[in-house]
């Protein structure tokens, strides 16, 4: 299988979703020549022309209303948001419209579609253009919230995200951008709401997800030379959220560790956690439940500050060991 | 047209003459008048028996009626196709009507019955007929401007001759997605008729502390979009206006914008007790500014309707809205074990 | 003491503070004459005049935005969303702007700020008009998120949180309106971050905000005369959260169930018990840890299933007997 | 005032008369126009150092570059008075500068040091000197827009004689608060200079094709609110609108829009490869329409400057920026430990 990134695992899914269906057209701001904030459209303009890569002007509440609106009359749009934290101008659209047509409309509404955004510090963006909001978007019913980790699942859940007659909110980080993995060339799709084990292991279950589930998959590597087996587990969708494959994990292990990089308070660990301890798995549970996040602060501009602001690997191996060692 | 600033003022209904050369240029039929005094005779009973049905405390929620601006939906429906879109605000029983709703399917949303529109889910803020291309009213003031910007780019895409009409208030013209919409709508020359019921009120605030500068159509020059200011209350002139529109839109010209001049009889919805306007002003537009008043008196001095057909059609009319309430009270709540339903598709 | 209307109480606090400070001023819709949605600003207008009882055009996020910028310059805007479900329409400037000026600014500006703004359900008001969305901003550093429960509370958490340097938003809720309780005339203020045990119990800790208490105190009183014992938290604050009341609780009563009218899956349910579950009093804890929260589904419009969409005191009883009893 | 619809066009600087006529009748002494020349050469460097140290790797984060359009934040800061309050953009360098910030808090600032003017919070996206009554930058685009209609509302109920100036650009100009703001400074009358830095791009879109209509300050028609469009590369044309704003402004007339044309010379970030725009209308603008070059050829023409005084300012300038680097980079980073803090006041 050919090796690509995240960036155009991504990009890939949506030039053969264009190919195969007409409907499927982009929206957002500086998505053509320019190829969007992190060129992830580079090219698109070229292939399919400015009908099907729309560049908008800067009004992203409107971007995502167009979508709504087109999306109602069986387009299949795929919106970008140039950054994660945009979402906010958006939200009424995105959770008050989108999210609520299907119901409040009895079922005879139906809202097929994307919006891409990337969130996640560590590229020196400061407090605005850093955030990871996914657990904001966790709490409204009626939204599908996507957040791959490896080229492969944004290849295929992006292909998923498009197929799905739901407002998709597919939320990439900018840090996984260029990180590579296999990915086939051909059409494949991986179910929406399907977690996967992402390593197996017998001592402690880690969920986690995007950008912590390849810091987790490291600290595992290097705990089981140490004789410590890390399950791994990402849900690779957050809503719904596959609790199943959660909780026979740590009814195996007996100990759970959520590990993201969003804000610790609010954040979506606490979800995973609550259903596991309010289930009969609780009796299953050896150790504190813990969850290791990003601090309560916004992301600071400073390198080394905005290091500090979330988890890195050292954090994980130790709240791991600490957890499996009993000393929590 | 008149560029009325919006401030009610009294004036007579205009000679025979007129009339009858402005409904002939037009080529307005009898039927096609008789039609639009049953839909404004349809709606007003509506609206009427709404509020009678919420006094009597068999509406859970809120609602808000329409009684009073009953030319602008009638004008708008007689000049469009009913395969055009529409995208409704919270205001918005008028329209539905207009548009051929069917009425006890309203009702029976209204009273939250699972035999409605919206299986109950949805109340008088959220009627929608996804069949008849009635895309839905919105509790967001201003929620459904954007949403037209969508409507009117599938539209341009599927090459499809139907336009999308795209109500909203007074007050909704200040939220900022008219203005990211307005701009989008005109960049990409879609396909939509934007209409501003303008009925000179929020919920209390008077159009005028609320918009800088009147009317509100004149904003559409910022974007280049062609506009009008009519009176809303002659269902003709109304007629008139959106014809034009409707014409330049289906043309491949782009979008338009007309402001409609209109006033609400009842309060903003019920918690009102019309404190914010004189009690006189309210009077002064029932009695001197009435749409189905004022176009009755037409009809009946130009012989194209006579008092016995008035009378008939509002009969008829009630019988309908009295059918629905029937029909609404005798239908089902919906089964709670349904519940979970329609989160997602 | 005088008994007065939880909707009383906040204008109460709102009037005598705009007594003392003149710094302090009203913004938001239809706030004059009309007295807002719910009447809660009756008689401002006249009191005070245009200036302080300011009508805003229907523009949610500039009439926070308009908050955010005469608070820099040393005013105490108190700002009014007409309904909660509008604080969507108004993130950007809450959450990237309002929340994180202190830190992105290095200390160097406070935006002392209050926006008020009714949630819940109960009044038929459907989807868009019901939403209890406390546990999105509990999720944004920076932000003070106030959720009071009775008159006493209301007053006295408004003034602490008018005199608060930092933004606060002041969750009411419509149903809680017209419930009475005794309120004293004078200035006083509940500190802002602390809980308050509502009800001391032995045999398990409940943890509610809002009209749940309420509804928890009801069942309380009831499941006493069996004698069982619930102890009864409010946090009052939802963000900063008072963990260490709820901690020494369910220390003591080694039983925790959470309460909320907000959607379950990414509530604030989950902060509470992960704060729970991974401190040491995990090794207290005798029975699952459970949550009963709304149903993950947009409120509908009838009166039935919007009942049936948010915890009743019949399931409230349920859920504790369960728990109690050992059956979970 | 020129209502130049934005497209760049050769000129020339025009005849010395003309020029000295106009300094005259704007009452500009050779003091105040050689520090326009000061402020706009500070400025330059400023943003070729901050190019230099990113391409060295010495910058973490992004920054947005105003070289080329140093003229409208020279202009403005003349205009205005030291306490009027500034709230700026995401490419504000310049602004920040010619109101007098101190650049050695502000290179430390963009390289994220503690004795930066955020503590290295910031960075170049956020710097602000409250000190100084600058409001900050905003990563939001269009964030700060809004946010004047509050600092003009306290200047207005603290009865102060201070204005507020908001600075954003062509493509903020199209986000929803713009209207919202627009509508709302206008109805209460709000002491907000409003300055569109139209520099003919967003990121990579051409203001023809994000803007329905040109030029951008004829929306301030729809509010009623007065409004100029100049050349913003001439630093005194610049001045000219801004000292008519700013008398129209103080004398509690309520707001006003400027629209300067300009253009960027660098990429609009560090991301940015100039694809979207030929490399010969960015050679145009820096051969031919350079705001400082222009202004030179002035200042020399008419004796107000000569070579020696032109060189040596460039050095002085140069020299500060050397030293704010140095300072900047012998400071130390913030100290983790002090991670958590000023996160509540
Ligand atoms: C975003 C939003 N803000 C406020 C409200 C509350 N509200 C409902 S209707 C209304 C007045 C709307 O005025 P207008 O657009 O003129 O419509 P009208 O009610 O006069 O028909 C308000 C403020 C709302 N539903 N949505
Ligand atoms: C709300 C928002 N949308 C998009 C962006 C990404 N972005 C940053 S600057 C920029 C272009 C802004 O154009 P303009 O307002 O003309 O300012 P200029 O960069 O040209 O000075 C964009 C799209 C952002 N920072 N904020
Ligand atoms: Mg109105
Ligand atoms: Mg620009």
């Amino acid at each position: 299988m050919p090796e690509i990134s995240y960036l155009e695992a991504i990009r890939q899914a949506l030039w053969q979703e264009m190919k195969r269906d007409e409907r499927v057209f982009l929206l957002g701001e500086d998505i053509g020549r320019y190829g969007g904030a992190f060129g992830l459209t580079h090219g698109m303009l070229d292939e399919f022309g400015e009908e099907r890569v729309l560049e908008t002007p800067i009004s992203e509440a409107t971007i995502v209303a167009t979508a709504i609106g087109a999306a109602l009359l069986g387009m299949r749009p795929v919106a970008e948001l140039m950054f994660m934290d945009f979402v906010l101008l958006t939200l009424d659209q995105l959770a008050n419209q989108a999210a609520k047509m299907h119901f409040m409309f009895g079922g005879r509404a139906t809202v097929p579609m994307v919006v891409r955004m990337p969130g996640g510090s560590g590229s020196g963006a400061a407090s605005q253009h850093s955030q990871s909001l996914e657990s904001m978007l966790m709490h409204i019913p009626g939204l599908i919230v996507i957040n791959p980790s490896t080229p492969y699942d944004a290849k295929g859940l992006m292909l998923s995200a498009i197929r799905n007659p739901n407002p998709v909110c597919f939320v990439e980080h900018k840090i996984l951008y260029k990180t590579k993995g296999e990915v086939p060339e051909g059409d494949y799709t991986i179910p929406i709401g399907v977690a996967e084990i992402k390593r197996p292991g017998r001592d402690i279950t880690v969920v986690a997800n995007n950008i912590m589930v390849i810091k987790t998959l490291n600290v595992a590597e290097k705990l089981s030379k140490d004789g410590i087996e890390v399950e791994v587990i990402d849900p690779r969708t957050l809503l719904p959220l596959d609790t199943e494959t959660i909780l026979k994990s740590v009814a195996r292990t007996g100990r759970l560790l959520v590990v993201h990089e969003a804000c610790q308070t609010g954040g979506w660990a606490g979800e995973v956690i609550a259903s596991v301890v309010g289930s009969p798995v609780f009796d299953y549970i050896d150790a504190p439940v813990r969850r290791l996040a990003g601090k309560d602060i916004p992301i600071p501009y400073n390198r080394v500050l905005e290091k500090a602001a979330v988890p890195q690997e050292a954090d994980i191996e130790q709240e791991i060991r600490a957890l499996v060692e009993g000393r929590i | 047209m008149s560029k009325d600033n919006g401030k009610g003022s009294e004036k007579d209904i205009g000679s025979r003459e007129q009339f009858e050369e402005r409904v002939k240029r037009l080529g307005m039929s009898d039927d096609s008048l008789i039609g639009l005094y049953r839909t404004m005779s349809t709606v007003r009973h509506f609206e009427y028996m709404a509020d009678k049905l919420y006094a009597a405390g068999k509406v859970h929620g809120t609602m808000h009626l329409s009684a009073g601006q009953e030319a602008v939906a009638a004008g708008i429906s007689l000049a469009v196709k009913p395969d055009d879109y529409l995208i409704n605000h919270h205001r918005g029983h008028g329209h539905f009507i207009a548009k051929g709703a069917d009425i006890n399917l309203m009702m029976a949303e209204f009273l939250g019955k699972d035999a409605g529109y919206n299986h109950g889910r949805g109340g008088s803020m959220h009627i929608a007929d996804f069949q008849s291309n009635n895309l839905g009213a919105n509790g967001i003031v201003g929620g459904g401007i954007p949403q037209a910007v969508g409507v009117g780019l599938a539209l341009k895409m599927q090459k499809r001759k139907e336009i999308c009409v795209c109500i909203f208030g007074d007050g909704a013209a200040n939220e900022g997605v008219f203005h990211e919409a307005m701009n989008m709508v005109a960049l990409w020359k879609l396909p939509v008729l934007y209409v501003c019921e303008n009925n000179k009120y929020g919920m209390s605030m008077d159009v005028e502390r609320a918009s800088a500068k009147l009317p509100i159509a004149q904003r559409a020059d910022a974007y280049g979009i062609p506009w009008a200011c009519v009176d809303g209350n002659d269902v003709v002139e109304v007629y008139d206006a959106m014809k034009t529109a409707v014409e330049h839109i289906r043309s491949g010209n782009g979008p338009y914008f007309v402001e409609a001049i209109t006033y609400r009889y009842f309060g903003h919805s019920k918690s009102d007790r019309n404190l914010y306007r004189p009690k006189e002003e309210i009077e002064d537009w029932k009695q001197n500014r009435d749409p189905i008043m004022h176009f009755t008196k037409h009809l009946l001095q130009s012989e194209i309707m006579d008092e016995g057909q008035a009378q008939e059609i509002d009969v008829q009319a009630e019988q309908i809205i009295v059918k629905a309430v029937e029909f609404a009270e005798a239908a089902p709540e919906p089964d709670v074990s349904t519940l979970m339903e329609y989160v997602y598709a």
